[in-house]
């Protein structure tokens, strides 16, 4: 019998989702007897020339992360899926667009100024900026085109699983390469290695259904770990985002920053949040209101930290 | 001069309503029985209470085209529901504080208290929020985020 | 010294002609009070009463005008003759609801007005900016025993609605600043009576029932002299007193001042200063404890 | 996959003359899963509902939209006919055309696109109905009146005659109101007190009901069949049953008070009776007004009663709480006068023989300050020349009260003519803006008026009335000759607008109940619901609802009362199963719901799964707006169907 071809590759990410796979460590070596990986960058010399040479679906699954930012991204993620049976969204960034699509907030002149010119450690006094061509002695060299709005992997192409997390929880990953050799696979468009309730079925710090009478930010405060970090005035994104993590943040006694995504039946992970948390504030006056809301800094960025990419509005208005 | 009083083809919003039944659709209705005339551009929901109004939904009305998004309740101390219009407030201001961040202007989602009495009111709320958005002009949303891809 | 507080003001034709006593003798009050009415640019006529019609916008355009251009150089304009000050007010209340009528006048005078100035009576100066108690404080000659009748007719009072400016039917503002001043305010039932207005000029014969009864009523209840702040009110108190232009004899006769000149004598003006005629000076010295000079 | 029909009422002209009907039909018929669309004149008529059965069965619908009225005009009707032709009566949407779109925009391509929309969004919203079966739940059979003036009387009798518990709340030391004031009542000069004493005496001695006297309403809980209401009684320091009026007490009592039910014409002592018929038949002493109680100051009237009386007296009593359980709750809370003193045209409060038309009536009764004689207030001489003013502050929007009080022509008339009998010689002058005696046997009554001698009826208003020389002076207008006149009176009478109980606001909102413009109750319909609030279970009788005569409250607290015997003669009542539900596989118990729920309806059940209890919850949906797994929905009103309707809006 023939081994199941898997490959991996990464697009606009840190590079986490790789170290997901690695930290399988000794696995690896057993799953490597089930599967041949046949594309695997970060690992392994391959170049994208293999990629190309390959026929058309001849790779069973290709697991892609990371975001889709320029066009190598988009280059690739296009490639992978021709030559793929079957296309994974793994990570955040690729399944909702991730902390890079916070990068929707602004746009490529923005990001380069930042970047290139105005952060206190850049020296640039020839204000360079990347350019998608230029000539040198030797020739014209050529960086890929980056774009102004980062978009999700099944917003480029089309996608058949999504693999939650920033990264993906270890014992997930394998749960789910298993499940790709041993089936049964769920319907198209699926979430795998995650559960479909939230992080709050999961957590076992204890919820008094209390409200919200201050915010405070994690620096501000030493929280009880056996209360609910909410109750405590701690944004906790834990109502809105899928478990399956095993809740690792809250056992370091740190709030959900949401990255294993919506809820299957929510419209938008931080629409829902937002909701959610307002509901429970403990004020009755509009200035009561106001104060609280006003202790709320940067809703959009602590709503969306991880899915901006895939939310209802995608980006803010340039 | 007589062309400067003259209004030429204008931009006419879309803006989706959500009404509370108690109050609010009730006020609307009496401005239909007392024929007070106000523009066509709101398209009313009718909801039991303000409080049914998750913003959520005025995130998908924004994303799915609407120009604005109209929402109105009982008077504070009014609510059928005791304090739904208050629940109402407190994820509209936080909703308020979010769309700033997203550059949509307020003028384009607003909270109003409307009474089932307030029939002139109602018309004339509608007709303030439908020359707000129309001076603002498109928000085609969906067209913003491709012009920027 | 600190430059002088000053208020925009429309002093409107009557008191550049017959009512220039009351313009001067209310600058001389300001003055003494310490404040300036500096004359607006560009003034017109306010269109009198006429402008408050409905149904023929171009009575409107000329107090529009008048706003207009009063906002450019501030947002309170203020103004003494009653009559200006009813007409101005309520052209800015109209501006203010943006009425498509309004567009209609703010296209024809090609300019935008919103009603973005506060017109104000002198008298609401001195209520609410300066302060009637600061008035008492300032006065050097307080008219003792001098029993004032007010005399308001209707176009500082009315409509209520949009005139808010004091009871329309008991007002106190001008009894409270003659207090003050030191007078003995008369109380009587006329004082918010019509006083006949333009009927004055066009038919005189109709002016006694009016403003006769009027004279009667303040007389009747003992008052030697009456204050007003409209010019045409004024005329139609004096004229209803002047059998075929000759004037009754002295004691009969009910003199009729500008609030402001009473103000201006309490404050220590001269009397010329204040363009008193002798027949109201006397009546003042008459009064049962004369305390002024001059 | 439903089959749908849209049905498109023209309702006259009210809707076709102003929207294109074939076109809304048209677009209607191509919206998906719509196979059939047709319009009526009157959907509401029987052959309009007629033609909606028939098209039911041969296009064999399981979905129809209605796009007519308001939904608060004729949802049930609709309902109902397409639950008698075999749907659920929930696969039944209105589409609002009417107050929504034809009657508020000029245009009609304007007005017809607007309503295009609004049918569209319904058929969105029908598609994905599900049939639903209405909540059946308990209904508590008694009933709290409150109010106990002659609408409050006679919905009590009414409804405990039928058989059933009534709970009658009175502020004051006595039940009677505004009628138990009166001198007679028009249009056939009964002696007021002597038709309302012995309803009075009947609603005291009724098994069904228990009067609470001195009581307020405190708060509110519940729905229509299961209201749980609070209300605090504070102490008449008399024991009702063991008082037999001796009046010993107040004999005793130091302190005098002006007696307010005489509106200050004549004074009480601290501890007294309001008047003779005053029921309960017991003193009260007014705490506040007593030298002191804690600690005790005085304690003559207890040291009275003791000697001389029944001993009844108990000067520790505390305020007693009421939980009471109710099923229906009759508002009656009557009405009062506008404040005459705001009227500075008249001179009220500063000329003592300017007085309202409730004092003047107190004047007139046998049992009033002056035992029935007229008598100025000034110097008690009987004036000769009296002028009433008829809409004193009413049908003034710019300055008092913009609304018609309905009742004061006719009491006016009865005034005059009392005056014309009492004081033979003297002359009355009616200023009036025009007589409105609309009721049986009104306009020949004050007919009667207008042709007594010496009786001037004067069509024109007061400018003004000020003293001259102990004359009152009448500056008015008489429109008819277009001459103004003068009058010098002795007495004036206002005839002052009603405005509603200066308590009616806060009761509203804790009945949630809403109120009108001027502050009077607003009723579910002007004319199909005039006797019910538009929240359920709430019914409303007399003048707190609008201004109205005796003959009219009466009549609306009988109907009121039939109404609620109606809500009371089954045990059970159906209420709307569009409340919410949780779908437990999506719910992680985050708990943020729970705190929510204005109805604790909200619970987590051991499985930490949120759990609604039907019967609890009233359908607001502000649980679901909070759900952030979106695991908690409303019946028929889904996420999935608002944002259906959001893209009808849209698209």
């Amino acid at each position: 019998m023939t081994k199941m071809k898997i490959a991996f590759n990464w697009a606009s990410s840190c590079g986490g989702c790789e170290i997901a796979i690695l930290e399988l460590g000794t696995k690896l070596v057993d799953l490597a007897n089930k599967v041949d990986i046949v594309f695997w960058p970060a690992a392994l010399d391959y170049k994208y020339s293999d990629l190309e040479a390959m026929a058309d679906n001849s790779i069973d699954v290709a697991f892609e992360n990371g975001a889709i930012q320029n066009s190598e991204d988009e280059h690739i993620a296009k490639l992978l899926r021709a030559k793929s049976k079957l296309l994974v969204a793994f990570g955040a960034c690729a399944y909702l667009g991730g902390i890079p699509s916070l990068a929707n907030t602004t746009n490529r002149d923005g990001i380069f100024a930042s970047s290139y010119k105005e952060t206190p450690t850049t020296v640039n006094p020839e204000k360079t900026f990347p350019q998608t061509k230029v000539q040198v002695r030797e020739g014209e060299l050529t960086l890929p085109e980056f774009y102004n709005t980062v978009k999700t992997l099944d917003q480029t192409v089309d996608v058949d699983y999504y693999v939650p997390g920033c990264p993906p929880v270890g014992e997930q990953v394998s749960k789910v390469i298993n499940q790709f050799v041993d089936g049964p696979l769920p319907p198209k468009g699926a979430v795998l290695g995650a559960s479909d309730k939230s992080l709050c079925h999961e957590c076992k710090r204890i919820r008094t259904d209390g409200k919200i009478t201050k915010i405070v930010r994690t620096y501000q405060t030493i929280s009880d770990p056996q209360k609910c970090l909410l109750e405590q005035g701690v944004i906790c994104m834990g109502p809105a985002t899928r478990g399956g993590c095993g809740s690792i943040c809250l056992d370091a006694n740190a709030p959900c920053r949401g990255c294993y995504g919506p809820l299957p039946k929510a419209i938008d992970q931080g629409g829902k949040m937002l909701s959610a948390l307002s509901s429970i504030f403990d004020a009755q006056s509009e200035e009561d209101i106001q104060k609280l809301v006003d202790s709320v800094p940067d809703p959009l960025g602590t709503f969306y930290r991880f899915s901006l990419g895939r939310s209802l509005l995608r980006r803010t208005k340039p | 001069m007589i062309a400067a009083i003259e209004v030429e083809k204008r931009f006419e919003p879309k803006i989706v309503g959500f009404l509370c039944r108690w109050c609010s659709y009730a006020g609307a209705d009496l401005a239909g029985t007392s024929r007070i005339k106000y523009p066509p551009n709101i398209n009313a929901i009718r909801v039991n209470c303000s409080g049914r109004v998750d913003p959520t939904l005025v995130l998908k009305a924004l994303a799915s085209g609407a120009d604005g998004v109209f929402i109105a309740g009982c008077h504070p101390g009014d609510c059928h529901y005791t304090n739904g219009n208050i629940k109402t407030l407190r994820r509209f201001k936080l909703l308020q504080k979010m769309l700033d961040q997203f550059g949509i202007e307020r003028e384009r989602v607003r909270l109003e208290w409307v009474s089932a009495s307030e029939g002139e009111r109602y018309a004339r709320v509608v007709k303030g929020m439908t020359e707000d958005v129309r001076s603002l002009g498109p928000l085609n949303w969906k067209r913003t985020v491709e012009a920027v891809a | 010294m600190q430059e002088m507080q000053s208020y925009l003001y429309f002093p409107g034709c009557s008191l550049r002609t017959v009512a220039k006593d009351f313009d001067r003798s209310a600058k001389a009050c300001a003055r003494a009070l310490g404040f300036e009415l500096k004359e607006m640019q560009g003034q017109l006529c306010c269109g009198a009463v006429m402008s408050n019609v409905d149904d023929n916008l171009m009575t409107k355009a000329g107090p529009n005008r008048i706003l207009a251009r009063a906002q450019q150089e501030d947002h309170t304009l203020v103004t003494l003759c009653a009559g200006c000050y009813n007409v101005l007010k309520r052209t800015g209340l109209h501006a203010k609801l943006a009425s498509s009528s309004q567009q209609v006048i703010n296209a024809f005078n090609e300019e935008s007005f919103n009603g973005g100035v506060d017109v104000l009576h002198f008298l609401e100066i001195l209520r609410d900016r300066v302060g009637f108690d600061a008035v008492g404080k300032a006065v050097k000659v307080p008219l003792k025993g001098l029993r004032v009748g007010a005399y308001y007719g209707c176009l500082l009072l009315r409509p209520f609605g949009e005139m808010k400016f004091d009871d329309p039917n008991r007002p106190s503002i001008l009894e409270n600043l003659l207090v003050r001043l030191g007078c003995t305010p008369i109380d009587y039932p006329a004082r918010t009576d019509c006083c006949g207005s333009y009927l004055g000029v066009s038919s005189t014969g109709n002016i006694q029932p009016l403003s006769g009864s009027i004279i009667r009523s303040a007389r009747s209840c003992g008052a030697s002299l009456l204050a007003v702040s409209c010019p045409l009110c004024k005329y139609n108190l004096e004229s209803s007193q002047l059998q075929n232009g000759k004037g009754p004899p002295p004691g009969e006769f009910l003199p009729v001042v500008y609030f402001t000149q009473l103000l201006g004598l309490a404050l220590g003006l001269h009397p010329e200063e204040l363009e008193l005629d002798p027949r109201q000076m006397q009546a003042i010295r008459e009064a049962p404890t004369p305390m002024v000079q001059g | 996959m439903k089959r749908v029909g849209v049905f498109v009422c023209h309702c006259g002209l009210n809707i076709a003359g102003n929207v294109n009907i074939k076109e809304v039909v048209d677009k209607a018929g191509k919206q998906q899963d719509v196979v059939f669309a047709i319009d009526h004149k009157y959907l509401c008529s029987e052959p309009g509902q007629a033609l909606i059965k028939d098209s039911i069965r041969q296009h064999n619908l399981d979905a129809i939209v209605v796009a007519a009225c308001s939904p608060a005009m004729h949802e049930p009707t609709f309902k109902t006919i397409a639950q008698l032709s075999g749907l659920n009566r929930y696969n039944c949407e209105i589409a609002n055309i009417r107050e929504q779109s034809s009657w508020v925009h000029d245009d009609v391509g304007e007005a017809t696109a607007k309503a295009h929309i609004t049918v569209r969004q319904s058929i969105r919203k029908v598609r994905l109905n599900e049939p639903l079966q209405p909540i059946t739940v308990p209904v508590t059979r008694k009933v709290l009146v409150i109010g106990g003036g002659i609408a409050g009387i006679r919905a009590a009798l009414d409804v405990a005659n039928g058989g059933y518990q009534v709970y009658l709340v009175e502020k004051s030391g006595t039940i009677g109101g505004r009628m138990a004031q009166l001198s007679e009542t028009f249009p056939t000069l009964d002696c007021s007190t002597c038709i309302l004493g012995p309803l009075m005496v009947e609603v005291y001695r009724h098994p069904n009901i228990k009067l609470l006297r001195l009581s307020k309403v405190e708060d509110v809980k519940g729905y229509i069949g299961n209201f749980k209401v609070r209300v605090r009684q504070e102490p008449a320091y008399v024991d009702e049953a063991k008082c037999n009026a001796c009046g010993e007490c107040a004999k005793a009592c130091p302190a005098q008070v002006p007696n307010e039910f005489d509106f200050g014409l004549t004074w009480r002592k601290a501890i007294y009776t309001p008047f003779a018929q005053a029921v309960p038949p017991a003193y009260v002493l007014d705490a506040k007004n007593c030298l002191g109680l804690l600690p005790q100051a005085c304690g003559e009237c207890k040291k009275a009663c003791d000697k001389f009386g029944t001993s009844c007296m108990d000067l520790d009593a505390w305020p007693r709480i009421h939980d009471l359980e109710v099923g229906a709750i009759i508002a009656s809370t009557g009405y009062e006068l506008y404040d005459a003193t705001k009227l500075t045209e008249y001179g009220y409060g500063i000329f003592p023989d300017v007085m309202t038309s409730l004092e003047f009536e107190r004047m007139l009764s046998a049992s009033g300050p002056t035992t029935g004689e007229i008598k100025r207030p000034s110097d008690g001489q009987t004036p000769r020349e009296i002028v009433f003013i008829q809409c004193a502050g009413q049908r003034e929007p710019e300055t008092a009260l913009p609304y018609c009080s309905k009742i004061c022509c006719m009491y006016t008339a009865r005034h005059a003519m009392m005056f014309r009998h009492k004081v033979p010689d003297g002359q009355a002058y009616v200023f009036y803006m025009d007589i409105r005696a609309g009721g049986k046997g009104y306009e020949e009554f004050v007919k009667r008026c207008q042709e007594e001698k010496g009786l001037l009826y004067l069509r024109g208003r007061v400018a003004k009335v000020y003293e001259e020389n102990g004359k009152l002076i009448v500056k008015g207008v008489d429109t008819l000759s277009g001459k103004t006149v003068q009058i010098n009176a002795d007495l004036v009478v206002l005839a002052v607008g009603m405005i509603p109980s200066s308590e009616s606001h806060e009761l509203a909102s804790k009945l949630k109940a809403s109120l009108d413009a001027n502050g009077f109750f607003s009723e579910a319909h002007p004319k199909l619901r005039p006797l019910e609030s538009p929240t359920a279970g709430i019914f409303l009788a007399g003048a707190g609802q609008s201004p109205k005569d005796i003959p009219e409250t009466v009549a609306q607290a009988s109907g009121a009362a039939s109404k609620v015997l109606g809500l009371l003669s089954s045990p059970t009542l159906e209420r709307e199963p569009t409340v919410a539900q949780v779908v437990g596989e999506l719910c992680s118990g985050c708990g943020i719901c729970l705190s929510l729920c204005p109805y604790d309806a909200l619970s987590l059940n051991a499985e930490k799964i949120a759990e609604v209890s039907e019967a609890l919850c009233e359908g607001c949906g502000t649980c679901i707006a909070s759900c952030p797994s979106g695991a908690l929905t409303l019946r028929n009103l889904t996420d999935e169907q608002m944002v259906a309707m959001i893209e009808a809006i849209v698209e």
